[in-house]
Protein backbone atom coordinates (compact mmCIF):
# COMPACT_ATOMS: atom_id res chain seq x y z
CA UNK A 1 0.00 0.00 0.00
CA UNK A 2 1.00 3.52 -0.77
CA UNK A 3 0.59 6.74 1.10
CA UNK A 4 1.33 10.29 -0.11
CA UNK A 5 3.02 12.56 2.37
CA UNK A 6 2.77 16.69 1.43
CA UNK A 7 5.35 19.07 2.98
CA UNK A 8 4.95 22.71 3.53
CA UNK A 9 6.83 25.95 4.39
CA UNK A 10 9.58 25.31 6.77
CA UNK A 11 9.32 21.82 7.01
CA UNK A 12 9.69 21.43 2.99
CA UNK A 13 12.62 23.53 3.39
CA UNK A 14 14.11 21.54 5.89
CA UNK A 15 13.21 18.29 3.80
CA UNK A 16 14.39 19.62 0.63
CA UNK A 17 11.61 17.92 -0.74
CA UNK A 18 8.19 18.90 -1.28
CA UNK A 19 6.47 15.33 -0.88
CA UNK A 20 7.24 11.52 -0.42
CA UNK A 21 5.47 8.28 -1.12
CA UNK A 22 5.65 5.76 1.61
CA UNK A 23 5.63 2.31 0.24
CA UNK A 24 4.25 -0.47 3.52
CA UNK A 25 3.46 -3.70 3.47
CA UNK A 26 0.20 -3.34 6.07
CA UNK A 27 -1.66 -0.62 7.09
CA UNK A 28 -0.12 0.81 10.60
CA UNK A 29 -0.82 3.74 12.70
CA UNK A 30 -0.32 7.62 12.26
CA UNK A 31 1.87 7.01 15.53
CA UNK A 32 3.82 4.07 13.61
CA UNK A 33 4.13 6.36 10.27
CA UNK A 34 6.20 8.95 12.72
CA UNK A 35 8.28 6.16 14.64
CA UNK A 36 9.05 4.74 10.98
CA UNK A 37 9.96 8.63 9.47
CA UNK A 38 11.91 9.33 12.74
CA UNK A 39 14.21 6.49 12.01
CA UNK A 40 14.40 7.23 8.48
CA UNK A 41 15.53 10.81 9.11
CA UNK A 42 15.97 12.82 12.73
CA UNK A 43 14.87 15.89 11.13
CA UNK A 44 11.39 14.35 11.90
CA UNK A 45 11.99 14.40 15.69
CA UNK A 46 12.08 18.55 15.33
CA UNK A 47 8.73 18.69 13.29
CA UNK A 48 6.99 16.48 15.53
CA UNK A 49 7.92 18.02 18.94
CA UNK A 50 6.83 21.34 17.17
CA UNK A 51 3.19 21.51 18.75
CA UNK A 52 2.43 24.04 16.23
CA UNK A 53 2.25 21.58 13.19
CA UNK A 54 -0.73 20.32 12.07
CA UNK A 55 -1.26 16.89 10.57
CA UNK A 56 -4.10 16.83 7.84
CA UNK A 57 -5.80 13.42 6.52
CA UNK A 58 -7.05 13.80 3.23
CA UNK A 59 -8.29 17.31 3.62
CA UNK A 60 -9.61 16.88 7.48
CA UNK A 61 -7.09 17.91 10.40
CA UNK A 62 -5.76 14.47 11.95
CA UNK A 63 -5.36 14.96 15.92
CA UNK A 64 -5.84 10.75 16.49
CA UNK A 65 -2.05 9.55 16.54
CA UNK A 66 -3.78 5.64 16.70
CA UNK A 67 -5.53 6.51 13.43
CA UNK A 68 -5.04 3.89 10.71
CA UNK A 69 -3.59 4.83 7.52
CA UNK A 70 -4.62 3.33 4.75
CA UNK A 71 -4.05 2.67 1.13
CA UNK A 72 -4.34 6.05 -1.14
CA UNK A 73 -4.23 8.14 1.79
CA UNK A 74 -2.86 11.63 1.49
CA UNK A 75 -1.40 13.19 5.05
CA UNK A 76 -0.04 16.65 4.96
CA UNK A 77 2.72 18.62 7.36
CA UNK A 78 1.43 22.08 8.05
CA UNK A 79 3.32 24.78 9.29
CA UNK A 80 1.18 27.85 10.70
CA UNK A 81 -0.60 29.56 7.88
CA UNK A 82 0.77 33.25 6.65
CA UNK A 83 -1.75 33.73 3.80
CA UNK A 84 -3.50 36.71 3.61
CA UNK B 1 -16.97 32.37 -5.45
CA UNK B 2 -13.08 31.11 -4.64
CA UNK B 3 -10.47 31.50 -6.85
CA UNK B 4 -6.95 30.84 -6.36
CA UNK B 5 -4.67 32.23 -9.16
CA UNK B 6 -0.99 32.84 -10.76
CA UNK B 7 -2.46 36.13 -11.97
CA UNK B 8 -3.38 39.30 -10.75
CA UNK B 9 -6.91 41.06 -11.51
CA UNK B 10 -9.46 43.64 -11.96
CA UNK B 11 -11.04 45.09 -9.12
CA UNK B 12 -14.14 46.39 -11.16
CA UNK B 13 -14.53 43.23 -13.29
CA UNK B 14 -14.27 41.61 -9.93
CA UNK B 15 -17.52 43.09 -8.01
CA UNK B 16 -19.03 43.32 -11.77
CA UNK B 17 -19.28 39.30 -11.33
CA UNK B 18 -21.22 39.39 -8.35
CA UNK B 19 -23.24 42.50 -8.04
CA UNK B 20 -26.93 42.26 -8.35
CA UNK B 21 -29.54 45.07 -7.67
CA UNK B 22 -30.73 43.30 -5.29
CA UNK B 23 -27.76 44.32 -3.05
CA UNK B 24 -27.26 47.97 -1.26
CA UNK B 25 -23.68 47.00 0.25
CA UNK B 26 -20.49 45.84 -0.92
CA UNK B 27 -17.73 45.45 1.20
CA UNK B 28 -14.06 44.66 -0.06
CA UNK B 29 -10.67 43.75 1.72
CA UNK B 30 -7.66 43.83 -0.72
CA UNK B 31 -4.43 42.81 0.74
CA UNK B 32 -1.45 44.22 -1.10
CA UNK B 33 2.43 43.06 -1.09
CA UNK B 34 3.40 45.90 1.41
CA UNK B 35 7.14 47.41 1.21
CA UNK B 36 8.40 45.92 4.24
CA UNK B 37 11.76 44.42 5.81
CA UNK B 38 13.02 41.40 6.52
CA UNK B 39 14.37 39.56 9.53
CA UNK B 40 18.07 41.06 8.69
CA UNK B 41 16.81 44.37 8.23
CA UNK B 42 16.86 44.78 4.47
CA UNK B 43 13.69 45.92 2.12
CA UNK B 44 12.34 42.68 0.87
CA UNK B 45 11.63 42.91 -2.82
CA UNK B 46 8.43 40.95 -3.05
CA UNK B 47 6.82 37.86 -1.81
CA UNK B 48 6.38 34.45 -2.38
CA UNK B 49 2.94 32.74 -1.46
CA UNK B 50 2.97 28.65 -1.16
CA UNK B 51 -0.42 27.11 -0.78
CA UNK B 52 -1.50 23.72 -0.84
CA UNK B 53 -4.67 24.31 -3.04
CA UNK B 54 -6.72 21.41 -2.91
CA UNK B 55 -7.08 22.15 1.65
CA UNK B 56 -6.79 25.80 0.91
CA UNK B 57 -10.30 25.74 -1.31
CA UNK B 58 -12.32 23.45 1.13
CA UNK B 59 -11.01 25.72 3.56
CA UNK B 60 -11.99 28.85 1.94
CA UNK B 61 -14.96 27.25 0.88
CA UNK B 62 -15.95 26.34 4.65
CA UNK B 63 -15.28 30.24 5.20
CA UNK B 64 -17.28 31.00 2.31
CA UNK B 65 -20.41 29.46 3.77
CA UNK B 66 -20.33 29.95 7.04
CA UNK B 67 -20.31 34.06 6.06
CA UNK B 68 -22.94 33.52 4.25
CA UNK B 69 -25.47 31.72 6.45
CA UNK B 70 -24.06 34.46 9.43
CA UNK B 71 -24.55 37.48 7.90
CA UNK B 72 -27.07 36.79 4.99
CA UNK B 73 -24.83 37.44 2.37
CA UNK B 74 -25.90 37.70 -1.40
CA UNK B 75 -22.58 36.74 -2.52
CA UNK B 76 -18.96 36.58 -0.61
CA UNK B 77 -16.11 36.23 -3.19
CA UNK B 78 -12.33 35.20 -2.14
CA UNK B 79 -9.57 35.75 -4.12
CA UNK B 80 -5.80 34.40 -3.33
CA UNK B 81 -2.58 34.72 -5.72
CA UNK B 82 -0.07 32.28 -5.07
CA UNK B 83 3.69 32.12 -6.48
CA UNK B 84 6.35 35.25 -6.69
CA UNK B 85 4.48 39.05 -6.00
CA UNK B 86 6.44 42.17 -6.87
CA UNK B 87 5.87 44.94 -4.09
CA UNK B 88 2.63 46.56 -4.39
CA UNK B 89 1.07 44.23 -6.03
CA UNK B 90 -2.56 42.25 -4.78
CA UNK B 91 -2.15 39.44 -2.86
CA UNK B 92 -5.99 38.48 -1.67
CA UNK B 93 -9.42 39.81 -2.15
CA UNK B 94 -12.40 39.33 -0.23
CA UNK B 95 -15.90 40.91 -1.18
CA UNK B 96 -18.90 40.26 0.65
CA UNK B 97 -22.34 41.89 -0.77
CA UNK B 98 -25.70 42.03 1.29
CA UNK B 99 -29.22 44.13 1.43
CA UNK B 100 -27.54 46.36 4.13
CA UNK B 101 -24.08 47.44 5.16
CA UNK B 102 -23.70 46.21 8.88
CA UNK B 103 -23.91 42.80 7.46
CA UNK B 104 -21.46 43.11 4.95
CA UNK B 105 -18.57 45.03 6.54
CA UNK B 106 -18.56 42.25 9.66
CA UNK B 107 -18.87 39.01 7.05
CA UNK B 108 -15.55 40.79 5.62
CA UNK B 109 -13.61 41.24 8.35
CA UNK B 110 -14.70 37.77 9.55
CA UNK B 111 -13.54 35.97 6.73
CA UNK B 112 -9.92 38.04 6.30
CA UNK B 113 -9.45 37.23 9.98
CA UNK B 114 -10.14 33.45 9.10
CA UNK B 115 -8.52 33.29 5.94
CA UNK B 116 -5.44 34.36 7.85
CA UNK B 117 -5.29 32.02 10.36
CA UNK B 118 -6.67 28.67 8.65
CA UNK B 119 -5.98 28.42 5.21
CA UNK B 120 -3.49 27.06 3.55
CA UNK B 121 -0.97 29.97 2.68
CA UNK B 122 2.69 30.49 3.88
CA UNK B 123 4.02 33.36 2.98
CA UNK B 124 7.77 33.96 2.20
CA UNK B 125 9.70 37.58 1.98
CA UNK B 126 12.19 37.13 -1.59
CA UNK B 127 15.30 39.05 -0.50
CA UNK B 128 18.07 41.20 -2.11
CA UNK B 129 20.28 37.96 -2.34
CA UNK B 130 18.11 35.72 -3.83
CA UNK B 131 17.42 33.96 -0.93
CA UNK B 132 13.74 33.29 0.99
CA UNK B 133 12.83 34.20 3.98
CA UNK B 134 9.75 32.42 5.92
CA UNK B 135 7.18 34.84 7.16
CA UNK B 136 5.80 34.13 10.81
CA UNK B 137 2.42 33.89 11.57
CA UNK B 138 1.50 37.12 14.07
CA UNK B 139 -0.14 35.94 18.09
CA UNK B 140 -3.13 39.13 17.27
CA UNK B 141 -4.49 37.46 14.22
CA UNK B 142 -4.64 34.22 16.24
CA UNK B 143 -5.88 36.15 19.57
CA UNK B 144 -8.20 37.98 17.22
CA UNK B 145 -9.57 34.72 15.82
CA UNK B 146 -10.58 33.64 19.73
CA UNK B 147 -13.05 36.54 19.49
CA UNK B 148 -14.96 35.56 16.47
CA UNK B 149 -15.53 32.21 17.40
CA UNK B 150 -17.67 33.17 20.03
CA UNK B 151 -19.84 34.72 17.76
CA UNK B 152 -19.69 31.73 14.94
CA UNK B 153 -20.45 28.63 16.23
CA UNK C 1 -9.66 62.97 -1.97
CA UNK C 2 -12.83 63.68 -1.68
CA UNK C 3 -14.93 63.95 -4.77
CA UNK C 4 -18.94 64.83 -5.54
CA UNK C 5 -20.01 63.70 -9.10
CA UNK C 6 -22.63 62.89 -11.11
CA UNK C 7 -20.94 60.20 -13.45
CA UNK C 8 -20.06 56.78 -11.89
CA UNK C 9 -16.49 55.41 -11.37
CA UNK C 10 -13.86 52.62 -11.59
CA UNK C 11 -12.81 50.65 -8.60
CA UNK C 12 -9.65 49.82 -10.51
CA UNK C 13 -8.71 53.22 -11.40
CA UNK C 14 -9.76 54.58 -8.28
CA UNK C 15 -7.91 51.93 -6.27
CA UNK C 16 -4.99 52.66 -8.38
CA UNK C 17 -5.31 56.56 -7.85
CA UNK C 18 -4.55 55.96 -4.11
CA UNK C 19 -2.48 52.78 -4.05
CA UNK C 20 1.16 52.73 -2.81
CA UNK C 21 3.74 50.14 -1.61
CA UNK C 22 4.25 51.42 2.04
CA UNK C 23 -0.08 49.75 2.73
CA UNK C 24 -0.60 46.65 3.09
CA UNK C 25 -4.16 46.92 3.64
CA UNK C 26 -7.06 48.59 1.42
CA UNK C 27 -10.78 48.35 2.78
CA UNK C 28 -13.35 49.72 0.72
CA UNK C 29 -16.89 50.21 1.36
CA UNK C 30 -19.92 50.62 -2.33
CA UNK C 31 -22.84 51.36 -1.22
CA UNK C 32 -25.05 51.01 -4.55
CA UNK C 33 -28.76 51.30 -5.35
CA UNK C 34 -30.46 48.48 -4.60
CA UNK C 35 -34.23 47.41 -5.94
CA UNK C 36 -36.37 48.31 -3.25
CA UNK C 37 -40.40 48.77 -2.59
CA UNK C 38 -41.35 52.24 -2.49
CA UNK C 39 -44.04 53.91 0.68
CA UNK C 40 -46.83 52.93 -1.33
CA UNK C 41 -45.07 49.19 -1.96
CA UNK C 42 -44.64 49.49 -5.62
CA UNK C 43 -41.10 48.53 -6.86
CA UNK C 44 -38.94 51.50 -7.50
CA UNK C 45 -36.82 52.02 -10.73
CA UNK C 46 -33.85 54.38 -9.21
CA UNK C 47 -33.21 57.06 -6.63
CA UNK C 48 -32.06 60.49 -6.83
CA UNK C 49 -29.83 62.38 -4.75
CA UNK C 50 -29.51 66.07 -3.42
CA UNK C 51 -26.91 67.58 -2.15
CA UNK C 52 -25.85 70.76 -0.46
CA UNK C 53 -21.93 70.48 -2.17
CA UNK C 54 -19.86 73.20 -0.28
CA UNK C 55 -21.48 71.86 3.08
CA UNK C 56 -21.10 68.12 2.18
CA UNK C 57 -17.45 68.81 0.77
CA UNK C 58 -16.42 70.41 4.16
CA UNK C 59 -18.25 67.79 6.32
CA UNK C 60 -16.65 64.78 4.10
CA UNK C 61 -13.46 66.51 4.68
CA UNK C 62 -13.57 66.53 8.33
CA UNK C 63 -14.82 62.95 8.72
CA UNK C 64 -11.68 62.03 6.49
CA UNK C 65 -8.80 63.92 8.69
CA UNK C 66 -10.43 62.18 11.93
CA UNK C 67 -10.29 58.47 10.52
CA UNK C 68 -6.65 59.61 8.71
CA UNK C 69 -5.42 60.75 12.37
CA UNK C 70 -7.37 57.95 14.70
CA UNK C 71 -6.32 54.97 12.79
CA UNK C 72 -3.11 56.19 10.98
CA UNK C 73 -4.05 55.85 7.62
CA UNK C 74 -2.27 56.15 4.52
CA UNK C 75 -5.30 57.48 2.19
CA UNK C 76 -8.90 57.63 2.76
CA UNK C 77 -11.10 58.04 -0.26
CA UNK C 78 -14.89 59.06 -0.63
CA UNK C 79 -16.53 59.57 -3.53
CA UNK C 80 -20.50 60.42 -3.93
CA UNK C 81 -22.58 60.69 -6.58
CA UNK C 82 -25.72 62.99 -7.08
CA UNK C 83 -28.72 63.40 -9.49
CA UNK C 84 -30.52 60.87 -10.79
CA UNK C 85 -29.07 56.59 -10.44
CA UNK C 86 -30.76 53.60 -11.96
CA UNK C 87 -30.81 50.54 -10.05
CA UNK C 88 -27.46 48.66 -9.07
CA UNK C 89 -26.14 52.07 -10.22
CA UNK C 90 -22.85 53.14 -7.50
CA UNK C 91 -23.76 55.39 -4.88
CA UNK C 92 -21.02 55.77 -2.33
CA UNK C 93 -17.23 54.47 -2.44
CA UNK C 94 -14.88 54.58 0.62
CA UNK C 95 -11.79 53.23 0.19
CA UNK C 96 -9.30 53.36 3.56
CA UNK C 97 -5.77 52.21 3.07
CA UNK C 98 -3.31 51.56 5.81
CA UNK C 99 -0.10 49.49 6.37
CA UNK C 100 -2.34 46.55 8.98
CA UNK C 101 -5.49 45.52 7.84
CA UNK C 102 -7.25 46.35 11.92
CA UNK C 103 -6.90 50.14 11.06
CA UNK C 104 -8.15 50.36 7.77
CA UNK C 105 -11.22 48.14 8.06
CA UNK C 106 -12.44 50.17 11.06
CA UNK C 107 -11.56 53.46 10.07
CA UNK C 108 -13.64 52.18 6.47
CA UNK C 109 -16.79 51.53 9.21
CA UNK C 110 -16.43 55.09 10.58
CA UNK C 111 -16.50 56.61 7.63
CA UNK C 112 -19.42 55.28 6.27
CA UNK C 113 -21.11 55.23 9.17
CA UNK C 114 -20.40 58.56 9.65
CA UNK C 115 -22.10 59.82 6.01
CA UNK C 116 -24.95 58.34 6.24
CA UNK C 117 -25.73 60.74 9.30
CA UNK C 118 -23.53 63.49 8.99
CA UNK C 119 -23.33 64.80 5.42
CA UNK C 120 -25.90 66.82 3.83
CA UNK C 121 -27.56 64.85 1.21
CA UNK C 122 -30.90 63.65 0.46
CA UNK C 123 -32.07 60.43 -1.03
CA UNK C 124 -35.41 60.08 -2.70
CA UNK C 125 -37.34 57.12 -4.55
CA UNK C 126 -37.79 57.67 -7.87
CA UNK C 127 -41.78 56.03 -8.61
CA UNK C 128 -42.92 54.48 -11.61
CA UNK C 129 -45.82 57.52 -11.95
CA UNK C 130 -42.31 59.92 -12.34
CA UNK C 131 -42.94 60.72 -8.41
CA UNK C 132 -40.50 61.33 -6.10
CA UNK C 133 -40.48 59.54 -2.78
CA UNK C 134 -38.04 61.05 0.05
CA UNK C 135 -36.19 58.24 2.02
CA UNK C 136 -36.32 58.36 6.02
CA UNK C 137 -33.03 58.36 7.87
CA UNK C 138 -32.96 55.33 10.13
CA UNK C 139 -32.94 55.60 14.11
CA UNK C 140 -30.09 52.62 13.97
CA UNK C 141 -27.98 54.44 11.41
CA UNK C 142 -27.89 57.26 14.30
CA UNK C 143 -27.79 54.66 17.15
CA UNK C 144 -24.78 53.22 15.89
CA UNK C 145 -23.20 56.93 15.53
CA UNK C 146 -23.49 57.30 19.39
CA UNK C 147 -20.96 54.20 19.90
CA UNK C 148 -18.86 55.82 17.08
CA UNK C 149 -18.97 59.38 19.14
CA UNK C 150 -17.28 57.30 22.27
CA UNK C 151 -14.26 56.44 19.99
CA UNK C 152 -13.57 59.45 18.57
CA UNK C 153 -12.98 62.82 20.73
CA UNK D 1 -28.61 94.11 3.17
CA UNK D 2 -29.04 90.47 1.54
CA UNK D 3 -29.11 86.89 3.30
CA UNK D 4 -29.55 84.14 1.34
CA UNK D 5 -31.29 80.93 2.58
CA UNK D 6 -30.93 77.66 1.04
CA UNK D 7 -33.66 75.18 1.01
CA UNK D 8 -33.23 71.06 1.46
CA UNK D 9 -35.20 68.01 0.88
CA UNK D 10 -39.18 67.61 1.89
CA UNK D 11 -38.33 71.65 2.69
CA UNK D 12 -37.47 72.53 -0.61
CA UNK D 13 -40.41 70.44 -1.88
CA UNK D 14 -43.04 72.17 0.13
CA UNK D 15 -41.41 75.51 -0.32
CA UNK D 16 -41.10 75.03 -4.15
CA UNK D 17 -38.14 76.29 -4.18
CA UNK D 18 -34.41 75.85 -3.45
CA UNK D 19 -33.42 78.90 -1.89
CA UNK D 20 -34.82 82.82 -0.89
CA UNK D 21 -32.63 86.22 -1.25
CA UNK D 22 -34.21 87.80 1.92
CA UNK D 23 -33.82 91.96 1.44
CA UNK D 24 -32.98 93.73 5.00
CA UNK D 25 -32.52 97.20 6.14
CA UNK D 26 -31.20 96.44 8.99
CA UNK D 27 -29.14 93.20 10.85
CA UNK D 28 -31.49 91.10 12.52
CA UNK D 29 -30.99 87.98 15.20
CA UNK D 30 -32.17 84.30 13.37
CA UNK D 31 -35.09 84.58 15.60
CA UNK D 32 -36.45 87.65 14.39
CA UNK D 33 -35.39 85.83 10.94
CA UNK D 34 -37.81 83.31 11.55
CA UNK D 35 -40.47 85.43 12.65
CA UNK D 36 -39.97 87.33 9.35
CA UNK D 37 -40.64 83.86 7.38
CA UNK D 38 -43.87 83.19 9.26
CA UNK D 39 -45.20 86.17 8.71
CA UNK D 40 -44.82 85.50 4.94
CA UNK D 41 -45.67 82.30 4.73
CA UNK D 42 -46.96 79.77 7.50
CA UNK D 43 -45.46 76.98 6.26
CA UNK D 44 -42.52 77.96 7.87
CA UNK D 45 -44.06 77.60 11.31
CA UNK D 46 -43.90 73.71 10.66
CA UNK D 47 -40.12 73.41 9.97
CA UNK D 48 -39.21 75.81 13.14
CA UNK D 49 -41.49 73.18 14.95
CA UNK D 50 -39.65 70.40 13.67
CA UNK D 51 -36.94 69.13 15.98
CA UNK D 52 -34.91 67.21 13.31
CA UNK D 53 -34.27 70.19 11.04
CA UNK D 54 -30.88 71.85 11.55
CA UNK D 55 -29.70 75.04 10.52
CA UNK D 56 -26.15 76.11 9.22
CA UNK D 57 -24.84 79.55 8.49
CA UNK D 58 -22.12 79.65 6.21
CA UNK D 59 -21.31 75.93 6.37
CA UNK D 60 -21.40 75.94 10.55
CA UNK D 61 -24.44 74.40 12.47
CA UNK D 62 -26.42 77.11 14.16
CA UNK D 63 -27.57 76.65 17.84
CA UNK D 64 -27.91 80.36 18.27
CA UNK D 65 -31.65 81.80 17.98
CA UNK D 66 -30.05 85.33 19.25
CA UNK D 67 -27.04 84.98 16.55
CA UNK D 68 -27.20 88.52 14.57
CA UNK D 69 -27.01 87.65 10.58
CA UNK D 70 -24.95 89.62 8.82
CA UNK D 71 -24.70 91.16 4.83
CA UNK D 72 -24.45 88.22 2.35
CA UNK D 73 -24.12 85.32 5.42
CA UNK D 74 -25.81 82.12 3.80
CA UNK D 75 -28.18 80.08 5.83
CA UNK D 76 -29.09 76.43 5.59
CA UNK D 77 -32.14 74.80 6.15
CA UNK D 78 -31.38 70.53 6.49
CA UNK D 79 -33.89 67.81 7.39
CA UNK D 80 -32.15 64.62 8.78
CA UNK D 81 -29.71 63.45 6.02
CA UNK D 82 -29.90 60.43 4.10
CA UNK D 83 -27.04 59.54 1.80
CA UNK D 84 -24.86 56.91 1.33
Amino acid sequence: MNITIKYFSWIRVKLKKSHDLIELDKAISFKELKNNLISKDPIFQEIFKDDSVKYFLNLNELNDNDRILNNGDVLAFLPPVTGG
Amino acid sequence: MIKIVKESFDLENEFKNISSNKNGAYSFFLGTVRSDLSFSNTKIKGIYLECYEELAISQLEKIRLQALKKWDLSECLIIHRIGRLNLGEKIVLVITSSSHRSNSIEACEYVIDSLKIDVAFWKFHLLDNGEKEMVNQKNKDNEKMLKWREIIN
